[in-house]
């Protein structure tokens, strides 16, 4: 490949993460940041030539973060929305996002019809609790800080119903018994991007750049193997 | 027992990270306590001011802050503050960029939220000093300064450090606001740890154990300062 | 000594409470009876002097135009009833309080206290210069009615705070000066001990001593000897005598006829605020010439006997 | 039961409503999209507030009597309470509370559930033990405090510990211990917030849910003027009745 | 009424503080002395007694076996150096300090504190039946030497705080008295100001109403007329004088000699926490028998005359 590392990017790049939304991005118990996330913004930093330096932020402050010049890009499995497009620009897609019904299993849903009169779970601050506040009128809608306080409500029953991200549902799924997808898949066209300052084009350029390389090279097919048995783009 | 095993120290377990967090936690909570307590103080002067030129604008400061939420003040004076800064050494011609480092910035902060509640401590105390006590001091010529060092100062505290252990404990707990700025402090390791393994319960009830071990620790130091505090005081106890 | 004592009272009449030569000269001060030259209009005769003061609380017109003139050597012994404002006025020498007219003087300088006022200006004064009334206020020692012992600090602590921390004098020596003060007014085995396991006269011996020890020029004595045993007031009343003897200007006031009596050289009889009365406690106590002073004294049982 | 939640639901909804009619020509725009979810948000805070503030003090005084005169026992056992709340964060004891002892079940905890299986309730619990271990805190402070000649002058005209705490002691503690007092209902006011980590819709709550929307940091500006006002009220009410005090010394 | 008296005086002779026949037995109580009969060996001589005191701080032994007796009708004047331990004897009759060793009555009545005690057990002493005490202490008045006002009420506040939640009477019938009261020692004007805005002999009024608006059956005065000037102090004495006569026991502690000497049925010299002479007051003043009292005596400007 080029030769030169990308024009207008910084070396080392900032990239800031949450830490805290596994199998994406977490930290392991050696205090080191791992996940989907963090291969890929490490996959494309090696593609740029340029070094990277990961920091974990929290979910609250992560984009006037970037907006105040802290790091230079936020790689946390964030959904390209227009909301956002108004204070920052994206980069990507990298991977695409759709959602799925968690229930315990024999919960008979097969339509939207069914979650009249139940209680729905979502995180706040997703495209799933988006689409649930948005879409659902017959039933009640509680949003949880995280995916995990979500889980556990479910587990409790105080919620009958999540809806969530399919692929950190899948992961959890896998450590679970009792537990189920209900329900249609649920497609919004949610895609996931790198959040970058407004207006920083050469980066944007470069990081778009990036990604078709690694789409192209099998370094992206790596590192989703390595997670997911189906491929997220 | 693997509940143990998640707290081993080193790579394996999360023991070190938690115990990492809590030094952080620590440190940001005493430096931010030594600087707040001397700016509240100030403020708890500009408060008891005779002059309306100082003491609106200083309650108008003091309602602000405490009316604003925490993490808020903490969001804004860190990416404001860097921001001004830079802007100031960028027009001086000193440097191009600053960047407030983010301890600093989490300590102004703190610091900035802690002493507008002391002030208020401060302020109860002051007045709850006898009056013939200043009396006293300034009859044999001290000046009002010199007196507020060697009569009211002493005898505030007796007042003010029940509120100010208080105080101390809200602060200890609030360092974990400097994670919106990406401090790893101790609840937020915590957070991080439950996420991980899914199992945020367990690492919160253990960091729940290390925050009591450190009040406990501090609590000890506080009766003992209110005793000193108010030596010579009948007990009224009893 | 000496030689400083001189210097200090040829220009500045006030030594500089800071500087060691302010006790020197209060201890030696017996040599040098200093009124200082009347360069105004407005000099004061008198080492502590008010003149026309008034002081109100709220609506309570406490003190209505009192003018008390004090020297040096003079012992001033203010007599009347419970609150005709005895204490108030002992209070507005030191400006504890701030009269709303009148003018204090203290060893021959205004205490520099806002404009001459018209007689119905009800605002209150502001204190112009502070740093010179924090200055005379060295020299002018107090003994509150109310005794108001730090009570943060032991007994010798009390003694020895002022000393050490406004006059700047050297620990050790105020130290040792503060329990010969002890000894002499009789609690030498309290010096350790905090004001609130003391007995009420023991407070009131540790409240005098702590106003001696500053050597100052003039003292004001609210009701000294309340809480004291007869055999105490009379060793007081000895103390008071030597420190008129060494030149100090003292106003004491007290409820004790006898010991006025004795006492001072003058004595003033307050009555609702103004002066009914003043003059030499034989003239006030064997003639007194306004009505409220003859039926106070009459009914004294000092009078009766 | 049930009335008292349908009535709280109903001033909830036409409260809002009414008052974002009132402000709305006043208001910016981005405002008056979220402005009945805010309003609605800020009732259920003052809601927390008022019942744990007024609860937390009845369960304060008690404490602070334990600790400043109790027997040692009491003294330790109430010290230990305390400590417990204070010595711990907020959103550690909601989560341990919500998640952690909620996670029991319905049927497990039985009668319990009712307490613990809604939000808002286990807000309102955690809140009110938290704020009373402060609380006691402060109030201690003001009842050591309080000069040994005022009780002693009550003892002797006969007043029983009962009568001396309510006429003398009380009434001067609490005027001693007032600021910080103050302090900590604005504290929490504002920690109240953290009930929005378990799902309740405060006004954090209904804030971060519309932050979530729209990404527009101006939002949290009006949450923080919403905060404010409410400081500004606790604040006005805390120096009305000091006034009336230092009347009084 | 008074067939009320002769009730209560019959079989309970410390009337229930809580109901209406306390004060009006305490009113009315001229008629009728009553000593209850000696049921037990350690039962009183007198209306107030304490037998065999012994009260120390920390190391410093305070009171050393001090007993006194004081029938009704009868006042007993206290008098001794400053630091002697009158405070502390009063503070103990009412307990508000416990003695390790000793025995307390009120109205015949034995203050139920421990177990009789060896002379060597140095524990603190505990009080098993508070209630007992509380009731008596309704009967028994104190005025303090520091006086003790309550600085949260207002004067009137501080007279009908006690009889209106302690005795259960009606606010308006107490709130009347109160004004009387408060006119009889002159301060009728202070009624509604809190105390910090008072002079320090108008706060001593103040406490003096206070102990009086109980109309207890004994009263304990700690130097009551210190702060007053002499026309006070005359009118003071009248006021006690006819207390007397009602029939109320009296034990005042004073430094005036000449207010003992007139007042007192008994005068008791306390010198270093032990009686050291007691007995009328010509035999105390006149021919004292002890050196420590004749030594006291001697200094005091009264002996000398
Ligand atoms: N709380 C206390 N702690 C320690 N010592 C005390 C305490 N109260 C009093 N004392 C000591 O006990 C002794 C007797 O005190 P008390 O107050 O009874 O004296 P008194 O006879 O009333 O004197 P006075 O005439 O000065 O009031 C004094 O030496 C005093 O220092
Ligand atoms: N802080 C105050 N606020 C309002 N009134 C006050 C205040 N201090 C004193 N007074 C009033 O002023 C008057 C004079 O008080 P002052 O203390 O000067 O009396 P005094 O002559 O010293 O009496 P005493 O002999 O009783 O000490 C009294 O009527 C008193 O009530
Ligand atoms: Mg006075
Ligand atoms: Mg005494």
């Amino acid at each position: 490949p080029q030769a030169a590392k990308a024009q207008g990017v910084p070396d080392p790049l900032r990239i800031a993460t949450e830490g805290a939304y596994p199998p994406f991005n977490n930290v392991n118990s050696k205090g080191e940041l791992v996940g989907f996330d963090v291969d890929i913004a490490k996959t494309i930093c090696k593609a740029m030539r340029v070094k990277c330096k990961l920091v974990a932020q929290d979910w609250d402050g992560i984009l006037p973060g970037l907006v105040a010049n802290k790091y230079d890009a936020v790689i946390a499995s964030m959904s390209i929305t227009a909301e956002r497009q108004q204070i920052v620009d994206f980069a990507g897609p990298y991977y695409s996002n759709y959602l799925r019904l968690v229930a315990p299993k024999g919960t008979a849903i097969s339509s939207m019809a069914d979650l009249d009169g139940r209680i729905l779970g979502a995180q706040r601050a997703t495209v799933a609790a988006q689409w649930a506040e948005d879409n659902i009128r017959g039933g009640e809608v509680k949003l949880y800080d995280t995916q995990t306080a979500a889980y556990s409500d479910l587990e409790s029953g105080r919620v009958h119903v999540l809806v969530s991200d399919v692929y950190p549902a899948h992961d959890w799924l896998q450590t679970v018994s009792g537990y189920e997808f209900v329900g249609p898949r649920i497609d919004i066209d949610d895609k996931i991007g790198i959040a970058i300052r407004k207006g920083e084009t050469d980066l944007k350029n470069a990081l778009d750049k990036a990604i078709e390389q690694i789409r192209n090279n099998g370094e992206y097919k790596k590192v989703n193997e390595k997670y997911f048995p189906f491929d997220i783009y | 027992m693997e509940g143990l095993s998640l707290l081993a120290l080193g790579a394996d377990g999360w023991g070190d990270e938690l115990l990492r967090g809590a030094w952080l936690t620590l440190q940001l909570a005493l430096v931010t306590l030594f600087f707040g307590i001397l700016l509240g103080l100030l403020l708890a002067a500009a408060r008891l001011s005779s002059w309306k030129i100082i003491r609106w604008p200083c309650m108008g400061w003091l309602l602000v802050v405490r009316g604003t939420p925490e993490f808020l003040v903490l969001l804004l004076i860190y990416f404001g503050l860097d921001r001004y800064l830079s802007q100031i050494l960028r027009f001086l011609g000193i440097a191009e960029q600053f960047e407030l480092p983010r301890f600093a910035g989490a300590v102004v902060g703190l610091a900035v939220i802690f002493s507008a509640y002391a002030a208020e401590i401060f302020r109860g105390a002051w007045r709850a000093v006898p009056k013939g006590q200043m009396e006293a001091a300034v009859a044999v010529g001290m000046s009002p300064l010199a007196g507020f060092w060697r009569v009211r100062m002493p005898q505030m505290w007796r007042f003010a450090i029940p509120g100010l252990g208080n105080l101390w404990m809200v602060l200890l707990k609030d360092t974990s606001l400097a994670a919106v700025i990406a401090l790893n402090e101790l609840l937020r390791m915590a957070k991080i740890a439950g996420e991980t393994t899914r199992d945020p319960l367990f690492f919160f009830a253990v960091a729940a154990l290390i925050y009591l071990f450190m009040t406990a620790c501090s609590d000890l130091v506080r009766l003992w300062l209110e005793r000193r505090a108010r030596r010579g005081v009948r007990a009224v106890a009893g | 000594m000496a030689i400083r004592a001189t210097t200090v009272s040829a220009s500045d009449s006030v030594p500089d409470s800071a500087s060691d030569s302010a006790i020197e000269s209060a201890r030696t001060s017996s040599a040098s009876a200093q009124t200082p030259p009347a360069t105004d209009a407005t000099a004061a005769t008198g080492w502590v002097e008010v003149r026309d003061l008034w002081k109100r609380y709220d609506d309570h017109q406490v003190l209505k135009g009192v003018s008390v003139s004090a020297n040096e050597h003079e012992v001033i012994s203010l007599i009347g009833s419970s609150g005709s404002g005895k204490s108030t006025l002992l209070r507005c020498i030191n400006l504890l309080e701030i009269p709303e007219r009148g003018e204090v003087f203290v060893a021959g300088e205004r205490l520099p206290f806002g404009e001459p006022r018209e007689a119905g200006d009800k605002r209150p004064r502001k204190i112009n210069n502070w740093k010179n009334v924090y200055r005379l206020r060295a020299n002018l020692a107090m003994v509150f009615q109310s005794f108001n012992l730090w009570s943060h600090r032991t007994i010798l602590e009390n003694i020895t705070e002022a000393p050490i921390h406004v006059l700047g004098r050297p620990r050790r020596e105020v130290e040792e000066e503060a329990h010969a003060l002890l000894k002499r007014v009789g609690i030498a085995d309290k010096a350790g001990v905090y004001p609130s396991a003391l007995s009420g006269g023991q407070q009131q011996r540790a409240a005098i001593a702590r106003a001696l020890a500053m050597h100052p020029k003039a003292m004001l004595f609210d009701e000294p000897t309340s809480a004291l045993d007869p055999e105490l007031v009379g060793e007081v009343l000895s103390v008071m005598r030597e420190l008129a003897d060494e030149g100090r200007t003292m106003l004491v006031v007290t409820h004790e006829m006898d010991f006025a009596r004795e006492v001072s050289d003058k004595v003033i009889f307050l009555h609702q605020g103004q002066i009914a009365e003043a003059g030499t406690p034989a003239q006030v106590f064997d003639s007194p010439q306004s009505e409220a002073a003859q039926k106070f004294l009459s009914n004294t049982r000092i009078a009766r006997k | 039961m049930s009335n008292l939640a349908d009535f709280w639901d109903n001033v909830r909804e036409q409260a809002s409503v009414s008052v974002c009619e009132a402000v709305t020509f006043a208001t910016p725009e981005l405002f008056d999209r979220g402005c009945e979810r805010l309003i609605e948000g800020a009732i259920v805070t003052i809601g927390l507030l008022v019942v744990s503030c007024l609860a937390g003090f009845c369960i304060a005084v008690p404490l602070s009597l334990a600790r400043a005169f109790g027997a040692p026992w009491l003294s330790r056992t109430a010290w230990a309470y305390t400590y417990l709340f204070r010595g711990t964060p907020l959103l550690i004891q909601l989560w341990l509370i919500y998640f952690g002892v909620g996670s029991l079940g319905k049927d497990l905890l039985g009668p319990v559930w009712w307490l613990l299986g809604d939000a808002e309730r286990v807000g309102l619990l955690v809140l009110t033990l938290n704020t009373s271990a402060y609380v006691a805190e402060i109030l201690r402070g003001g009842f050591v405090n309080v000069p040994a000649d005022q009780r002693e002058a009550a003892m002797a005209s006969g007043m029983s510990p009962f009568l001396t705490l309510r006429r003398v002691l009380f009434p001067q503690a609490l005027r001693i211990a007032w600021p910080a007092y103050g302090n900590e209902i604005i504290l929490l006011l504002k920690g109240s917030a953290l009930v929005s980590t378990i799902t309740v819709l405060d006004l954090m709550g209904q804030l971060r849910t519309l932050f979530s929307r729209s990404y527009a940091l101006d939002l949290f500006l009006y949450g923080a003027v919403l905060y404010l006002i409410l400081v500004l009220i606790v604040t006005g009410l805390l120096r009305g009745i000091e006034r009336l005090w230092i009347r009084a010394s």
